[in-house]
C-alpha cells in the first residue's frame, strides 16, 4: 500500500485528493522493461515511433522498484512464474498487472500440451487487464493501457467501507 | 602520436556526423510518423487478423473450423433443421440445413493463426476490423456468436430430443414389426431389418459425417413429424449463454 | 563480497591473453562475486539468465541458464496435424517467422515429394527475405540499445513497421505470419502488393547508410565492439555457430549459396563476411556489420524476386496443397535452411499418420548461446552485454 | 545577523528550491519531447492538454505517493540518507549561480571554488546509495560513479582555471562581469582557441559529472539495470531524478557563467541598463542566463539521444589520456600568454 491509503473516512478532502492522485497515477503508468516472448517484440514496436506509448506518459523503467505496471508479454513458464512473482513483490504499491496476449491470458497455443507453461498468469498474479491477441496488435496494447487508466480512475484512498 | 590524434579526430567527427543525423530528424519534427491511435484509427486491411467473427445465418455448421483449430477453442453445436423448414441459402448457394445453437470462441486462448478462416467454405467465419477489445476478466473473452434466442434453443433441443425419441420409437416399432414378421418369415425379415436403418442414414450422409463430440448422441434421421412447441419447464439451461469455462488443465 | 580491484588490461588484448594474465595473478585475487544477470535484465534479449562470476567488473566465468521460455514446441507438434505445425513454427524465432515456416514446409514437401510451382517458390523467397530484413533490423537496433544508443533502434523499428504493413496486407499477421503451407501459401499476393514492395525498396535506399554513419562507424560504438569477444572460425565450427556469426568470423558459408533451396541459386547476391575492418576478424563488430551488409543483399534478392513475379503469370498458390493430410507417406528427413540467426534444421519423422511422429528442431540460437561461456572470461560486464547482443539470440528458439 | 538577513537567506533557499523543481520538471519534459522528436515520434501528448505539458507533474505526484520500499537487507540509515545528500549538494551548488546582476543566492568571493567543492559532495551520496542498497548492480553503479566523478573533477577543475586566470577572480559575479558588452567578449572567445578548448573539455567532462550519455555508466540501463538507484522507489527515487536534471542545469549554468557571458545578452543593446530599471535589468539577465542554459541543456540531450555508451576503461582513457593532457597544455599556454601580455 502507498503511504496514505486506507487511513481516512471518505470525505471532501479525501475525494479531492483521490481526484488528483488518480489523475497522476493514471497519467503516469511506468511499465517494467521486461519482455518474455513474442509479445515483447510487439511491445517494443508499440513503444517505438509508430505507436509511441510515451504519448500517454507510459515510459518503461528497467527496475521493478520504480515501475507501476507489470506487463506480462509472453508465455509464462513454471520456471519463470516464480521469478515473475518475485518481480511483482518487488514493485511498490500501487501496482498493476496487464496480461498481454493469449499465452499470458490462458497458456494460449500451449494450453493443451505445454506441460511447462502456466495456464493463465492469473493463477499466480492478480491481473487487472487482459489483452487478447497472439500477439496483440499495438492498437490492442494501447487499448489495454487505456482500460487500465479507467480502472485507476475508480480507485480511492479512503478506508474501505466495512 | 599520429594515431592518438587520429583517434580523437575520428571520435569528434563521427560524433558530429551522428549529431547531424539526429538533428535532421529533430528539425523536421512536423513529420512525425506517430499515429495517435485512439484519435486516429489505422485502417485495417481486408486480411488483418484482428477480430474473429462468425455470421450465424451464413454458417453451414460443418465443424471444419473447430477441427482446424490447433488449440480447440471453437465450441460449436448444431441441430439439423426440419425437412420442411426454410433457413435460407448459404453464400455458397446451397440451402442451410443446420440450426447453429452454439458457437463459442474462447479468445483468451486464440492464437490468431487464421486456420479456421481458411477452411470456412461459406466465409461466414471471417476477420473483422477493430482489434479485439481488452477485458477486465478472463470470462469476458469467452464470446458467443450464435444468434438463436435461448428459448428457441430450448425448443430446438426439445424438438431434437423428441425427434430422437420418435426415431427410436419408430425403430422399435420397426423392430417389433420385424420381430412379429420373423415368426412367419424368419430369414427374409432379418435382412429387411438390417437394410432399413441404413436407408434412413443415407438421407443425410453429410450431416452424419460432420457430427463430432457431444453431437454424437443425436442420430441423424429424417422425421416427418411437424414442429411442436417447446416444453417451457425444461430443466436444461440455455445453451448459448456465455459461461465461464472451467480450466481444462 | 570481494573488494573491487583495478587490473591493468593492455588495450586490444584478446580474451585468451587476458585469461592467461589472470591465471598468473590468481593468488592475489580475493573472493569472487556472483552476479545474476537476468532473467529480468534489459540486455539479455528475453529471459536468459547468465550467472556471472566476477572479480570487480571483470568476468571470470559466465554460465548461461536457459529454460525460462521452454514451451515444449517439439512435443506439442507431435499432437498437431501437419498443417497446424506451421502455426507453431512461427513462435520459434518470433522475429523471423516466415523463415521458420519456410524451413518446415520445405522439409515436409521434400519428405512427401510435393512439387510447388515456381511462382510459389518466388513468393516464398520474397517473403522470407523481407522477414530476414525485419529480423536483422531488430538485431541491429537492439544491439545499438545494448550499447546505449537509443535512436538507431527506434529508426530501425520504424523502417521495420513498413515491412510489417506489407505482411499485414499479405496475410493479416504482423509478427507471426503463418503464411506458408505444405504445398503452397495461404493467400495469393494482394493487388498492388508488388508495387508497394518496390516503393519500400526505393524508400529504404540510403537508410542503411544513415544507420551506418549514426551507429556502425561511430567511434564510440567501434571502440566498444572492436577486438571484443573474438570468436574465431575454428571456434565457430567447434561450437556449431552458423549464419552471421560464422560469416562474421570470415567463413564464406551460406546455405543459400552452398546448398541452394527454393531457387536461391538463380538469384544474384553476395555473401558478406567479416574482414576485421576495425579490429580482429571475428570480433563483435564483424558479427554486427555482417548483419548490416546482409540487409543490403536481402534487398537485392527482394528486388530480383519482385521483378520476376511481375513478369510471371499468376497461378493458384493453393493448387499443390494436399487436400487431406490424414494419411501421408512415412519417412524421415533432415532439412536445413539459412535462417537470419543461422542454420535452421528440421528433423521430421513421419509414420504415415495425421501427426508428425517426431519433430526435432536444430535451433541456431541454441548453438550460438553455447559459445558464451567459452569466450566470456576476461570480458567486462559491458562487454558481456555486447557479446550477448552480437550473437543475436532469441530465447524462443533457444528454449523452444 | 539580523532578522532581515535570516529572512533573506530563507527566501534564497526557497527560491532556489522552487527554481530547481521548476527547472527539473521543465528539463524532464523537454528531454522527453526532444527525444521524441529526434525519434520521429511525438512524446507526451495526452496529459494536461497541450502537448502533455503536465506530464512531469503527474509523474512527480505519482512518485510522491508511491510506496516507499526500503529493502530488508539494506543499510537503512545510509539508504535513507543518500537521496538527501545528493539533493542537498545540488541545492547548495545553486546558491552561487548568478542568474542576474542581483539574482544570486550569495556572491561568495570564492564562488566557483565553493561550487566545485560542494558539487563533488554528490559522489558521496551516490556511493552511499550504491553501497546501502545491498544490491550488486547498485554497488557497481556506485563504484563506477565514484571513480568516474573523481577522475573527471580534474579536467573540470583545470578547464575552469582558464577563465579564472583570465579574469583573476573566483567570484561568480566578477567572472560574469568581465564578459559584458557583446558576445565577442565572452570567455569562450578570449585567448582563442584555448578558452574554446577549455569550454569543450569542460562541457564533455561535465557530462560525465552528471552521468549523461556517453558517460552514463553509473546507471547504464542495458548493463546495470538502473545503476545506483536500482533499489530506490517512490519519493526517494524522485529525489535522485530531480537532482539529476537539476545537476544538468547546474553544469550548464556554470558553463554559461564562465564561458558564455552569464546573464549578459549577446549584444549589449538587448539589455536594459541597471540604472533605468533594476528589476527589469535582472529579469532580462535571468532570461538570457536561462535561455543559454537551456541551449546547453538541449545539446546535452541531443548528445544523449545520439551516442552509445562508453566502457569503463574507455571512460578512464578519455579522462586521463585525452582530457587531462589537453587541459594541462591549455593551462600552461594560457598562463604563459597571460604572463607575457601582462608584463
Amino acid at each position: 500500500m502507498g503511504l496514505i491509503e486506507g487511513r481516512f473516512e471518505p470525505n471532501i478532502i479525501v475525494t479531492s485528493t483521490d481526484a488528483i492522485f488518480n489523475w497522476a497515477r493514471s497519467r503516469s503508468i511506468w511499465p517494467l522493461t521486461f519482455g518474455l516472448a513474442c509479445c515483447a517484440i510487439e511491445m517494443m514496436a508499440t513503444n517505438a515511433s509508430r505507436f509511441d506509448l510515451d504519448r500517454f506518459g507510459i515510459f518503461p523503467r528497467p527496475t521493478p522498484r520504480q515501475s507501476d505496471c507489470l506487463l506480462i508479454s509472453g508465455t509464462v513458464t513454471a520456471k519463470m512464474g516464480e521469478r515473475l512473482v518475485t518481480l511483482y513483490e518487488q514493485m511498490s504499491e500501487p501496482r498493476y498487472v496487464i496480461s498481454m496476449g493469449s499465452c499470458a491470458n490462458s497458456g494460449g497455443p500451449y494450453c493443451d500440451h505445454g506441460y511447462h507453461v502456466i495456464k493463465g498468469v492469473d493463477q499466480i498474479l492478480p491481473v487487472d487487464v487482459y489483452i487478447p491477441g497472439c500477439p496483440p496488435r499495438p492498437e490492442a496494447l494501447i487499448d489495454g493501457f487505456l482500460k487500465l487508466r479507467d480502472l485507476i480512475m475508480k480507485e480511492t484512498i479512503a478506508k474501505p467501507s466495512a | 602520436m599520429a594515431g592518438y590524434f587520429k583517434d580523437i579526430w575520428l571520435g569528434v567527427s563521427t560524433v558530429l556526423i551522428g549529431m547531424h543525423i539526429t538533428f535532421k530528424h529533430w528539425f523536421k519534427f512536423k513529420k512525425a510518423v506517430t499515429i495517435q491511435y485512439p484519435h486516429e484509427i489505422l485502417e485495417m486491411n481486408e486480411r488483418t487478423r484482428a477480430h474473429l467473427f462468425n455470421v450465424a445465418d451464413e454458417c453451414a455448421v460443418c465443424l471444419q473450423c473447430a477441427r482446424a483449430c490447433p488449440v480447440d477453442i471453437i465450441d460449436m453445436q448444431g441441430i439439423r433443421a426440419d425437412k420442411d423448414e426454410d433457413l435460407g441459402l448459404l453464400p455458397t448457394g446451397k440451402p442451410k440445413r443446420m440450426h447453429l445453437i452454439k458457437f463459442d470462441i474462447d479468445f483468451s486462448k486464440c492464437v490468431y493463426c487464421g486456420l479456421c478462416v481458411e477452411v470456412c467454405d461459406t466465409k461466414s467465419l471471417h476477420w473483422r476490423a477493430p482489434v479485439e477489445p481488452c477485458t477486465f476478466t478472463r470470462e469476458e473473452m469467452y464470446k458467443s456468436f450464435a444468434t438463436i434466442p435461448p428459448d428457441e434453443v430450448e425448443r430446438l433441443i426439445a424438438f431434437d430430443a423428441e425427434r430422437k425419441v420418435k426415431k427410436a420409437e419408430e425403430m422399435a416399432a420397426k423392430k417389433a414389426a420385424a420381430a412379429a414378421a420373423k415368426a412367419a418369415k424368419a430369414a427374409k425379415a432379418k435382412a429387411e431389418a438390417e437394410a432399413k436403418p441404413a436407408e434412413a442414414g443415407a438421407d443425410a450422409p453429410k450431416a452424419a459425417k460432420s457430427d463430432v463430440g457431444e453431437e454424437k448422441k443425436e442420430t441423424p434421421a429424417a422425421s416427418d413429424t411437424p414442429e411442436k412447441p417447446g416444453t417451457p419447464d425444461s430443466p436444461d439451461a440455455p445453451e448459448n449463454t456465455p459461461k465461464p469455462e472451467p480450466d481444462k488443465s | 563480497m570481494s573488494e573491487i580491484r583495478e587490473i591493468d588490461i593492455p588495450v586490444g588484448a584478446t580474451p585468451q591473453k587476458i585469461s592467461q594474465m589472470l591465471e598468473n595473478f590468481e593468488d592475489v585475487h580475493g573472493e569472487r562475486m556472483v552476479v545474476q544477470m537476468g532473467p529480468q535484465h534489459p540486455a539479455t534479449h528475453g529471459v536468459l539468465r547468465v550467472e556471472l562470476e566476477t572479480d570487480g567488473e571483470m568476468i571470470m566465468k559466465a554460465t548461461p541458464h536457459i529454460g525460462y521460455l521452454h514451451r515444449c514446441f517439439e512435443k506439442t507438434c507431435e499432437s498437431m496435424t501437419w498443417q497446424q505445425v506451421v502455426a507453431y513454427t512461427d513462435r520459434l524465432d518470433y522475429c523471423s517467422s516466415a523463415n521458420n515456416n519456410l524451413g518446415y514446409v520445405l522439409a515436409c514437401e521434400k519428405m512427401f515429394g510435393i512439387e510447388v510451382s515456381e511462382r510459389v517458390q518466388t513468393i516464398r523467397v520474397l517473403v522470407s527475405e523481407l522477414n530476414r530484413l525485419a529480423s536483422h533490423f531488430i538485431a541491429i537496433g537492439t544491439y545499438g540499445l545494448d550499447i546505449g544508443a537509443w535512436t538507431p533502434f527506434l529508426y530501425l523499428i520504424q523502417e521495420r513497421e513498413h515491412i510489417l504493413d506489407l505482411f499485414d496486407r499479405l496475410c493479416g499477421g504482423r509478427l507471426l505470419l503463418n503464411y506458408m503451407r505444405i504445398g503452397g501459401l495461404t493467400h495469393d499476393l494482394p493487388d498492388n502488393w508488388l508495387k508497394e514492395v518496390h516503393e519500400y525498396l526505393s524508400y529504404m535506399e540510403g537508410k542503411l547508410d544513415e544507420v551506418n554513419s549514426l551507429l556502425s562507424y561511430n567511434k564510440i560504438f567501434v571502440e566498444r565492439l572492436a577486438n571484443v569477444a573474438i570468436i574465431s572460425e575454428d571456434m565457430c565450427i567447434k561450437y556449431g555457430l552458423t549464419g552471421p556469426n560464422l560469416r562474421g568470423a570470415g567463413k564464406k558459408w551460406d546455405l543459400r549459396k552452398n546448398e541452394p533451396y527454393c531457387g536461391y541459386e538463380t538469384y544474384d547476391f553476395d555473401i558478406p563476411v567479416g574482414d576485421g575492418e576495425v579490429g580482429t576478424i571475428g570480433d563483435c563488430w564483424d558479427r554486427y556489420i555482417v548483419r548490416v551488409k546482409e540487409c543490403e543483399q536481402s534487398m537485392r534478392i527482394i528486388k530480383q524476386a519482385t521483378e520476376r513475379l511481375e513478369k510471371m503469370p499468376g497461378d493458384d498458390v493453393l493448387a499443390a496443397i494436399p487436400k487431406s493430410m490424414t494419411k501421408v507417406a512415412p519417412g524421415e528427413i533432415y532439412f536445413r535452411t539459412e535462417h537470419p540467426k543461422g542454420e535452421l534444421g528440421f528433423y521430421i519423422v513421419s509414420n504415415g499418420k495425421k501427426f508428425p511422429w517426431r519433430l526435432k528442431c536444430r535451433a541456431p540460437s541454441f548453438s550460438s548461446l553455447s559459445v558464451m561461456s567459452a569466450v566470456s572470461p576476461g570480458l567486462l560486464i559491458a562487454d558481456m552485454v555486447a557479446l550477448i547482443g552480437s550473437i543475436d539470440i532469441v530465447l524462443g528458439e533457444v528454449d523452444r | 545577523m539580523t532578522w532581515l538577513d535570516l529572512l533573506i537567506a530563507v527566501a534564497c533557499v526557497a527560491g532556489v528550491l522552487g527554481f530547481i523543481s521548476v527547472v527539473a520538471l521543465v528539463a524532464i519534459w523537454t528531454e522527453r519531447k526532444i527525444s521524441a522528436h529526434i525519434h520521429d515520434r511525438l512524446g507526451p501528448m495526452e496529459t494536461g492538454g497541450f502537448h502533455g505539458w503536465a506530464q512531469t507533474i503527474a509523474d512527480m505526484v505519482k512518485l510522491l505517493q508511491k510506496e516507499d520500499i526500503i529493502p530488508d537487507a539494506a543499510d537503512k540509515p545510509l539508504f535513507k540518507l543518500a537521496p538527501y545528500i545528493v539533493l542537498s549538494a545540488t541545492i547548495a551548488s545553486f546558491v552561487v549561480l548568478p542568474f542576474g546582476a542581483h539574482l544570486i543566492g550569495t556572491d561568495l568571493n570564492i564562488g566557483i571554488y565553493y561550487l566545485v567543492a560542494i558539487s563533488s559532495l554528490e559522489v558521496a551520496g551516490i556511493l552511499m546509495a550504491g553501497w546501502a542498497s545491498n544490491n550488486k548492480w547498485a554497488l557497481f553503479g556506485g563504484m563506477r560513479s565514484a571513480s568516474q566523478m573523481i577522475s573527471f573533477e580534474i579536467p573540470i577543475g583545470l578547464s575552469l582555471l582558464i577563465p579564472i586566470m583570465i579574469v583573476g577572480s573566483l567570484s561568480m559575479q566578477d567572472l560574469v562581469g568581465a564578459q559584458a558588452g557583446g558576445f565577442w567578449n565572452w570567455g569562450v572567445f578570449s585567448h582563442l582557441p584555448f578558452a574554446m578548448i577549455a569550454f569543450i573539455v569542460y562541457f564533455w567532462a561535465s557530462l560525465a559529472e552528471v552521468n549523461r550519455t556517453p558517460f552514463d555508466l553509473p546507471e547504464g540501463e542495458s548493463e546495470l539495470v538502473a545503476g545506483f538507484h536500482v533499489e530506490y522507489s517512490g519519493m526517494r527515487f524522485a529525489m535522485f531524478f530531480l537532482a539529476e536534471f537539476a545537476n544538468m542545469f547546474l553544469v550548464a549554468g556554470v558553463a554559461v557563467a564562465l564561458f558564455l557571458g552569464g546573464w549578459h545578452a549577446p549584444f549589449s543593446f538587448l539589455e536594459i541598463s541597471a540604472e533605468s530599471n533594476v528589476i527589469l535589468h535582472n529579469l532580462v539577465g535571468f532570461f538570457w542566463f536561462a535561455s543559454k542554459g537551456m541551449v546547453l541543456l538541449f545539446i546535452q540531450q541531443w548528445l544523449r539521444w545520439t551516442l552509445p555508451r562508453l566502457r569503463v576503461d574507455q571512460l578512464m582513457h578519455v579522462c586521463w589520456k585525452i582530457f587531462l593532457p589537453f587541459s594541462f597544455v591549455n593551462v600552461l599556454i594560457v598562463s604563459l600568454w597571460i604572463v607575457l601580455t601582462q608584463s
